[in-house]
């Protein structure tokens, strides 16, 4: 049967899941088997698999566009991108994570087990060509999440965060299904490619397909943890183990836009000419977006300056910056994708940046609240310059690579003309904005007069945030490597579509 | 005769009823049953688009998927539950709220 | 004019479904619910039934009512102490949640009836049961073996959360 | 040609003077500051080099410097002087120099200070070369960010809120500036940040695209300059910021503003500028008259200079949207671009002497002064000297360029020339007032043993007092640079129609 | 070496002095008064071949011209002329300056500051010179203004003393306000004929490419310069209060030359006004030369009384120039120059030796210090306009000026009563001060006991100068080298004669009245004051003009400047942050929101948007129903939205 061979064919190129699949049967087996020194051997593990797996994904390159699995996978740049995107993520947790004391030293084989488990979801995710696996990758990537959120049960708030994570996230897939099944209803098939033709087939429906995209942008708008889909999200990264937390912030955040760009310029835009899509049967998907872009952002950004903890103030931050990078999302051109992938290079580097000095402090610090960062600049100099700069970056400060994304968001947005101007305004004004509560940390660590005596953090940290802190000035002055990168990962699968 | 409307009703109906358990339940496994109505609801329609509309079995081998989910969903919410219960001596979520703002 | 065996099964079906899902969501004792929510579930499986969609309304009673119902049950009496069983589950913004969900059905059924589905005469399925099998071989393999993968992540997760702390 | 990549290294040598100073090994203080005033001397050197060899004929762009940076954005390193920059280029050298000499007394933090006084440098002198519109806002903004700390760690008491406000104002400006020139980027087939591409193709903006991209680019600017209402952060940022760091933003920082427009505002959006000129004067006035109000009713000493900083660069303002049937005055614009340069110059000098008091006394409240012209004869001498080249005297370099403005705005705009005039009255008053309080009268006894100014500090203002006075009787070696530019500009924006 | 030359030596001479004295002084042997002097007397030598020139030839006309600055099109010149004017100009300045500098040597000898003021001086001079030697109005403002600076420099020389330093500030800025009209006339002149040179500038008046009212305005701006300089009513409050200075500064700057300096620049551009514009500058002029006399003859400081003296009789140059006798007011200000320094050198004489300045205080002093008596009389005579002492002939000519005008135009008659009447003041005034500190018994003893004459530095001076007081007036030199630049009417033909007789009727009244009273006793002082005690204490308190400049000026002034700061600070800065605490008011109203003011800064926009940002916070129960009720009433509001 061709089937067979067209799965058995697809094999080679899915190897990046298959290794990491491989891996995490592998570091759950090893931690069953030895009963010493687990938890450095399964993080040994960990890395060695998400290297294979950066290894083989590389080796896909040059990579074409194809459909894999009987067209249940995509395979193209822009999956790559993410994949390479979620294995350096998770690489740096796993790498951050023996130097703390976050992970019960009993279920360490599990908790890296776990973090290639929630790569291999979003891997899955950035490929998912059909909505059978965009919810089966999707809930990978969540129940992994609960999981992880939870895994310091022991701790009050770990295990509320993971209650809260796991109803609100059950409930948004919930609806997402439910509106995959009135999705399917109207055009008769699960495949992402194979939407906007049924659609144009199946006539004006436009009240039913609103709705069902309305709902299943729901369980996406709570992967991005968009307003008003993203309340869970300042209760769960404050609960969750920190390290867990900046994953969160990062990866499944990525995870989210992957399939949210895969799904709607797949199945709801038609290609209007080269890098132009425009949006299929009259949904107006992209003001709807817009809004909720401008809400999110605003909302997160005012939230976050009344935050005492700085998980939670980053918290929110993340979902500020979910709404700028959904900026780039209704654009339907490739500028604006570009945009977005852009900025969630830079993101990635300053967030877990971000969060890694945060991680890197709660040791010595044995706090995450704002109120004893005080005067932190002259007990420990590093961390406290890496952190104002990563945080300058999250505002947007030149010469930061946060910067650079921004620019091209505007930019982006600006070139759409005058239409989207009022978007970029809302999101110029809450750059400022949201100088005033990174500024607050900035002020406790450099300004403010703080108790004496030291810090001394772990130097594993100090390399891991050197070599976040690098990029994060590098690319605010160089990227344009990245930047042919960036570009060249906008190849999305398209030519089926055309 | 019976017709499409009619599961549709339904289904929606088991929506909202799901998603009402969900909103007005205190008792975190009474939420979880609430989610499985949600889901059921999907399930619902999936095989009757399958049924009515489209024909073949893509309908039905989703929602055989979705159950398949379901059950994992249900494993994991409810060993979490179990260790909120460890934690808090309680399972109303509503007590579950150190978190906030 | 006849009265279809059909409908008169289906208005059955929606009775016990629909009643019985009321009741999970309203009662206040919480095993009422979950007993309520078997009735909901085989009937949602006699639904399935009547869309001749066998293998399915098999698996829905297994895995529902034999596996996830179970579960639930167990949760019940791990989370209370054995002697009080008349767990009450109390309620919450009830008044939004019935204005909240009456609109949402009120949209979506404006949403149904709305939308010319393009319905066709139903084709006699047979042997559901061999077809899924084997397109669970072919054209579903990878959502087949990832879905397998989920379970055992999702198993040995609720092990490792559900079980005594870690530990020492 | 020797030297090609003058520019560069004068931009860069501030910040290899950074690096080598982050990589000094804590407790080197002296050494960390021999190292900085050595980075700072190289590119005053260097302006030297670059005075003596700029080519006062040409009005077009020299010592230019053009690569390609991001070519994906058409992004690139483009850097050059021209009479409209040049001035204040080889200013910020001077500046920089003085005010890091006028750092000595940092005893805190001394690495992180001098690590950012050299970025900071870098950061400016980089605005006023930037020739690609992308480049000058990255460079705009990295003045921004150690100005932040500097002021909000060696500041005053209230250093963190003024802090902060100046951080907020500015970078409310910046980002108006950054979609206006996205903007402009856009406008342009093929896109590009090219400074000299946007200004030789401004006849094609749409006069609707003009007036609205002129706005946010004047809010942007204006906010550093700052006009009114926009100021109030400057008060307190001046108060706050420690001696060198208020001379900087005095000399140098509030320039940028001016200059923005007059390198981007003016000749990319001509149109929008003929239709905004009167308003944009009437704003020059307030700040000019109210200025001087609200500074003669200062009782802290380095707030008056502020406020006076307010009302001087008014009449930069003025002289530079002062336009007319034959185009933007000859004399208006030189004389802004004179007024720019002299006002550093001054007010570097008045912060400086504010500094030196406040050193002594440690407080800055006029009234509590008084007879200090017995006990420091040669400092009073030296603040006479500023305090007369503020309220514009003539021989001193700042009556030049305000007359200058005056006559180029005078045809232009009559009543509003005639109420600035007036407003250098209220001037006089209030320097003279605060000459008095300080220096006259009988000598409080609290302050009889003052020490008189030391020869730090004397290193420090002379050279400005010398520039100064040097210019009030001759100003062609500035107005020579600026002269032939200038006319361009004038050209460039051309006549009302 | 050619004249230009002298010229530049003469004008440079007193600015190469300055700058050394100013940074070397103190070191200097003597602490280099000797340079000083010297570099004056220079400058004063260098003028002579001016003077010779332009002597040789009354038309004689030298110009040294070069640019400043110039922007293409734009320039502003450079240039020095020597006319007839200036050539007089120029030699006396620097004439009567060497000699009160020689005289300071003597009177300031060891002030603390004693270089300091050489230095001042010297700069001073400098800036007359320039100013008397510039030939277009740039360069005339400059100058203007750096006589102003020396001015304020020399007043508040003892700054010590509060009233000095407060004297020299209001000296500067009653002169900006000057200043800017003046600046704003330049700008005028500028506008309309595009040039700042006095020559093109006339030309183009007298091509008629500006006239009008608004060639009168522009003179009014002009002339308002002078006003504030020349000290005329209504800016004259400076100038008595200028007397806090040291007394050759007084005798130099603010009765010989800064103060005529108005004068000469009216002279100096005298086809800017209009007809109309003269009459307004005949009537201040001749208020100012009337109600300076009345003020004179109230005051007891010896110097004010000089000083109101030296205003009325700006007065009378300006009202002279006003009315057609161009000649004659500048003649005057030739023949004050001296007589007016003259008086001022004596009275400093009488302060050196008494140390007071209150006239109550002396009596008697002419047998003590003969020469100061004689020489101060020379020159009391010249003011009073005695023959045929030298302020005789000019101020003679003044009123018949004024009086040919009059008869010309007899609706301004009031202008003849301000000359005639004021004439008899100034006889009046001059001869009290005469007969109340040199004659009678001493007042007060024990100053009189100590008082002795001067030293010969002191002495020379003096005698010099009244030399020139009682003989500068002979000869009809002056008219031989000063024209009118343009055409003046004739004055009916009587006008002279009767003038001759009514300013001699005037003076000699008043040198009675002054004898009648002072010396004979026939008049009391005390009770003419007393019963018309209204007007005495109007005049005592000199019309309180600046009690008036207080209320209505300065005291407004300075609320407004306390107004705008409280603005700056309440309503701009405070605008968003009041609408953070009206977020705030509100939401307390309502009992809700907790709002934490951080630092218990006003933090602008901060409140504001924090206070928003409590709100959203709000909505953040932490109850997990919450949020997914949001997500439902999200999408419901999306769906609703849609639908409807």
């Amino acid at each position: 049967m061709p089937v067979i061979t067209d799965n058995i064919a697809s094999l080679g190129y899915a190897t990046p899941e298959l290794v990491l699949a491989g891996f995490f049967l592998f570091i759950l087996l090893a931690d069953l088997v030895f009963t010493r020194n687990r938890g450095q051997m399964a993080c040994t593990l960990a890395i060695l698999g998400l290297a294979m797996t950066l290894l083989v994904t590389l080796r896909l390159y040059p990579a074409g566009e194809r459909l894999l699995f009987a067209k249940m996978m995509a395979i193209d740049p822009f999956a790559l991108f993410f994949k390479i995107f979620f294995v350096g993520s998770t690489a740096v947790i796993v790498l951050l994570s023996p130097a703390t004391a976050y992970i019960p030293r009993t279920r360490q084989g599990e908790y890296y087990a776990f973090l290639l488990a929630i790569t291999l979801g979003m891997s899955l995710l950035a490929s998912a060509a059909d909505l059978v696996m965009i919810v089966l990758a999707l809930e990978m990537v969540s129940v992994t999440s609960y999981l992880l959120a939870g895994f310091m049960k022991e701790q009050a708030a770990s295990a509320e965060a993971a209650l809260k994570y796991a109803i609100y996230g059950a409930v948004a897939t919930g609806t997402m299904v439910y509106g995959m099944s009135l999705l399917y209803g109207i055009t008769g098939t699960t495949n992402l490619y194979e939407m906007p033709q049924a659609i144009a087939r199946g006539g004006a429906a436009p009240l039913a397909l609103f709705v069902a995209v309305l709902l299943v942008l729901v369980g996406f708008g709570y992967k991005i943890a968009a307003v008003p889909f993203h309340m869970w999200a300042p209760d769960v990264y404050e609960g969750a183990p920190t390290p867990v937390t900046a994953l969160l912030s990062v990866g499944p955040k990525a995870a989210g836009f992957a399939v949210l760009i895969r799904f709607f310029y797949a199945a709801l835009a038609v290609p209007a000419g080269p890098g132009r899509w425009n949006p299929v049967a009259d949904i107006d998907w992209p003001l709807l977006v817009a809004v909720i872009s401008a809400v999110t952002m605003t909302v997160g950004n005012l939230i976050a300056i009344n935050q005492s903890n700085l998980k939670r103030l980053l918290a929110y931050s993340a979902i500020a910056h979910a709404g700028y990078i959904l900026m780039g999302f209704v654009l339907l051109n490739g500028q604006g994708l570009y945009a977005m992938l852009f900025y969630l290079i830079v993101y990635a580097f300053m967030n877990l940046g971000a969060f890694l000095v945060v991680i890197a402090l709660a040791g010595p610090l044995r706090s995450e609240e704002l109120k004893d960062y005080a005067g932190l600049a002259s007990r420990t100099a590093f961390p406290a310059v890496a952190m104002a700069v990563f945080l300058f970056s999250l505002t947007g400060i030149p010469p930061l690579a946060g910067f650079v994304g921004k620019f091209y968001l505007f930019a982006a947005l600006i070139e759409a003309g005058r239409a989207w101007l009022w978007l970029a305004v809302v999101g110029v004004l809450n750059s400022v904005i949201s100088l005033y509560y990174y500024a607050r940390i900035v002020k406790a660590m450099f300004l403010e007069k703080g108790p004496s005596g030291r810090l001394t953090v772990a130097s594993a940290h100090q390399v891991l945030i050197a070599a976040l802190l690098i990029p994060t000035v590098l690319l605010g002055i160089y990227w344009a490597p990245v930047a042919r990168f960036t570009d060249y990962s906008l190849r999305l699968l398209g030519p089926l579509a055309r | 005769m019976i017709g499409l409307h009619h599961y549709l009703v339904v289904s929606a109906v088991l929506f909202a009823l799901g998603m009402f358990a969900i909103i007005t339940r205190k008792n975190g496994v009474a939420i979880l049953m609430g989610i499985e109505l949600v889901l059921n609801a999907a399930n619902l329609n999936f095989v009757a688009f399958s049924r009515y509309v489209w024909g073949g079995l893509t309908g039905q081998v989703f929602a055989i998927f979705v159950i398949m989910l379901a059950a994992a969903e249900a494993a994991v919410m409810l060993a979490i539950v179990i260790a909120v219960y460890d934690r808090f001596q309680s399972i109303d979520v509503d007590r579950v709220d150190s978190l906030k703002g | 004019m006849q009265i279809p065996a059909e409908a008169i099964v289906f208005y059955a079906l929606t009775a016990i479904t629909v009643l019985s899902g009321l009741v999970v969501v309203t009662s206040r004792k919480l095993v009422h619910s979950a007993f309520a929510l078997v009735f909901a579930f085989s009937g949602l499986a006699g639904y399935y039934v009547l869309l001749s969609a066998d293998f399915l309304a098999a698996a829905q009673v297994l895995i529902y009512v034999g596996g996830i119902l179970i579960l639930i049950l167990f949760a019940v009496m791990l989370t209370h102490r054995i002697e009080s069983l008349d767990i009450r589950s109390e309620t919450l913004q009830l008044l939004p949640a019935i204005a909240g969900c009456g609109a949402i059905v009120v949209l979506m059924l404006l949403a149904v009836y709305r939308t010319p589905w393009a319905v066709k005469e139903p084709q006699v399925l047979t042997q559901t049961a061999q077809s899924i099998g084997s397109l669970f071989m072919t054209d579903y393999l990878l959502p087949f073996e990832v879905a397998s993968v989920h379970l055992l992540i999702a198993l040995v997760g609720a092990v490792i959360i559900a079980g005594k702390r870690g530990g020492q | 040609m020797p030297m090609q990549n003058v520019l560069t290294w004068m931009i860069f040598a501030p910040v290899a003077g950074a690096a080598v100073v982050l990589l000094l090994p804590r407790g080197r203080d002296e050494l960390v500051r021999w190292i900085s005033l050595l980075a700072t001397a190289v590119p005053l050197a260097l302006a030297f080099w670059v005075y003596a060899n700029f080519d006062r004929t040409s009005p077009g762009l020299q010592f230019v410097e053009h690569y390609a940076w991001i070519p994906a954005f058409n992004i690139e390193y483009f850097l050059g002087l021209d009479g409209v920059s040049a001035p204040m280029f080889l200013l910020t050298t001077l500046i920089a120099f003085l005010a890091l000499v006028a750092s000595w007394g940092i005893k805190e933090g001394v690495k992180g200070y001098f690590c950012l006084y050299l970025l900071l440098e870098a950061g400016m002198l980089g605005v006023f070369a930037a020739l690609d519109f992308f480049l000058f806002f990255i460079f705009w903004e990295v003045s921004l960010l150690p100005m932040y700390f500097l002021i909000g760690i060696w500041g005053g008491p209230e250093r963190e809120y003024a802090a902060i406000k100046f951080f907020l104002y500015t970078l409310f400006g910046s980002v108006l500036i950054l979609l206006a020139m996205l903007a402009l980027y856009f406008a342009n087939e093929p896109h590009t940040f090219d400074m000299t591409k946007l200004i030789a193709a401004n006849k094609q903006y749409g006069i609707a695209f003009q007036l609205l991209v002129f706005i946010a680019l004047y809010i942007g600017f204006a906010i550093k300059v700052p006009v009114f209402p926009f100021h109030t952060w400057l008060p307190d940022a001046h108060v706050e910021a420690p001696t060198p760091i208020s001379v900087i933003l005095a000399g140098i920082l509030l320039k940028m503003g001016p200059y923005g427009m007059l390198r981007v505002s003016w000749p990319m959006l001509p149109e929008a500028l003929k239709v905004y000129a009167y308003p944009l004067a009437i704003f020059a006035l307030i700040n000019i008259v109210y200025g001087a109000l609200v500074a003669m009713a200062q009782r802290d000493f380095k707030t008056l200079v502020a406020y006076s900083s307010i009302s001087h660069m008014g009449f930069v303002l003025l002289g530079m949207c002062a336009i007319g049937p034959q185009g933007l005055s000859q004399a208006g614009v030189n004389g802004a671009i004179l007024q720019m340069f002299n006002h550093g110059t001054v007010t570097a000098m008045l912060f400086l002497l504010v500094g030196v008091l406040y050193d002594r006394a440690h407080h800055r409240v006029i009234e509590d002064f008084g007879g200090l012209g017995v006990q420091m004869p040669v400092y009073a001498g030296v603040a006479t000297v500023a305090f007369f080249a503020a309220l514009g005297l003539p021989g001193l370099s700042s009556f030049i360029s305000e007359a200058l403005v005056l006559i180029g705005a005078f045809p232009a705009y009559r009543t509003l020339t005639i109420i600035a005039a007036v407003g250098i009255i209220i001037t006089a008053g209030y320097w003279l007032w605060t000459l008095q309080r300080v220096f006259l009268g009988p000598l409080n006894p609290k302050y009889a043993t003052l020490p008189e100014i030391n020869g730090r500090e004397l290193v420090t203002l002379v050279p400005l007092g010398a520039l100064v006075l040097f210019l009030g009787v001759y100003p062609m070696p500035v107005l020579d640079l600026i002269r032939a530019s200038a006319d361009q500009l004038i050209a460039l924006v051309g006549p009302l129609p | 070496m050619d004249l230009a030359t002298y010229v530049l030596i003469a004008l440079f001479a007193p600015l190469a002095g300055a700058t050394v004295q100013i940074f070397l002084g103190r070191r200097l042997p003597r602490h280099g008064d000797w340079l000083c002097v010297g570099v004056l007397f220079v400058s004063f030598v260098a003028s002579i071949p001016t003077f010779n020139a332009v002597w040789a030839n009354p038309a004689f006309k030298l110009q040294i011209l070069s640019e400043w600055l110039t922007l293409g099109s734009f320039g502003i010149p450079l240039g020095l002329q020597v006319d007839g004017l200036t050539g007089i100009m120029l030699t006396v300045v620097s004439f009567i300056a060497a000699f009160i500098h020689l005289y300071s040597v003597g009177y300031m000898h060891g002030d603390p500051r004693y270089s300091r003021y050489f230095a001042y001086l010297n700069f001073f001079t400098f800036s007359m010179l320039g100013l008397v030697l510039a030939d277009n109005f740039f360069l005339i403002y400059v100058f203007w203004e750096l006589v102003g600076l020396s001015s304020y420099l020399l007043i508040g020389f003892w700054f010590e003393r509060p009233a000095a330093a407060n004297a020299g500030k209001k000296a500067f800025i009653v002169n900006r306000v000057g200043d800017v009209g003046f600046f704003v006339g330049i700008l005028l002149l500028w506008t309309q004929l595009g040039t700042f040179r006095f020559e093109e500038v006339f030309k183009g008046i007298a091509a008629g490419q500006m006239a009008g009212p608004l060639l009168t305005v522009t003179g009014l701006c002009v002339f308002l310069g002078a006003v504030g300089k020349s000290a005329q009513f209504p800016l004259h409050v400076w100038l008595p209060d200028a007397m806090e200075g040291p007394t050759p500064v007084s005798a130099l700057i603010h009765a010989a030359t800064m103060v005529a300096a108005g004068v000469y620049m009216v002279g100096r551009v005298y086809p800017v006004f209009t007809p109309d514009a003269f009459v307004v500058i005949a009537y201040v002029a001749g208020i100012t030369a009337f109600f300076a006399g009345t003020i004179a003859l109230t005051q007891f400081d010896i110097k004010r009384v000089i000083a109101y003296s030296t205003l009325s009789q700006l007065g009378y140059m300006m009202l002279g120039l006003a009315t057609g006798g161009y000649v004659a007011g500048l003649f005057h200000l030739v023949t004050h120059a001296f007589f007016k320094a003259l008086m001022f050198l004596a009275a400093g004489s009488v302060i050196h030796a008494l140390h007071t300045q209150d006239l109550r205080e002396m009596g008697g002093l002419r047998a003590k210090m003969p020469v100061t008596f004689w020489t101060m009389m020379a020159g009391s005579l010249a003011l009073a306009g005695v023959p045929p002492f030298s302020g005789f002939f000019s101020k003679d000519a003044i009123i018949g000026a004024t009086l040919g005008f009059v008869m010309a135009h007899p609706q301004h008659l009031l202008l003849a009563l301000f000359a005639v009447g004021g004439a008899l003041l100034t006889g009046l005034y001059a001869f009290r001060l005469m007969f109340l500190a040199f004659t009678g018994a001493p007042r007060d003893r024990e100053k009189h006991h100590h008082a002795h004459e001067s030293p010969p530095v002191m002495t020379v001076p003096l005698v010099v100068l009244a030399v020139f007081a009682v003989g500068a007036g002979w000869g009809g030199w002056f008219e031989r080298l000063v024209r009118p630049p343009v055409e003046l009417p004739h004055g009916p033909a009587g006008a002279h004669t009767l003038a001759l007789a009514l300013s001699l009727l005037a003076a000699g009244l008043g040198i009675l009245l002054a004898y009648w009273t002072y010396v004979v006793g026939k008049i009391s002082a005390g009770r003419v004051a007393d019963r018309y005690r209204p007007v005495y204490t109007l005049l005592f308190n000199k019309y309180y003009v600046d009690e008036l400049y207080a209320a209505g000026v300065v005291r407004p002034f300075l609320a407004l400047t306390r107004g705008c700061a409280a603005f700056d600070l309440g309503v701009i800065d405070g605008f968003v942050n009041w609408c953070g605490r009206f977020t705030r008011g509100v939401s307390r109203v309502q009992g809700w929101i907790d709002f934490r003011i951080v630092d218990g800064a006003v933090n602008l926009v901060g409140n504001a948007i924090r206070a928003w940002g409590a709100v959203l916070r709000l909505v953040q129960t932490g109850v997990v129903q919450n949020y997914i009720l949001v997500l439902l009433g999200g999408v419901l509001v999306i769906l609703l939205l849609k639908v409807l």
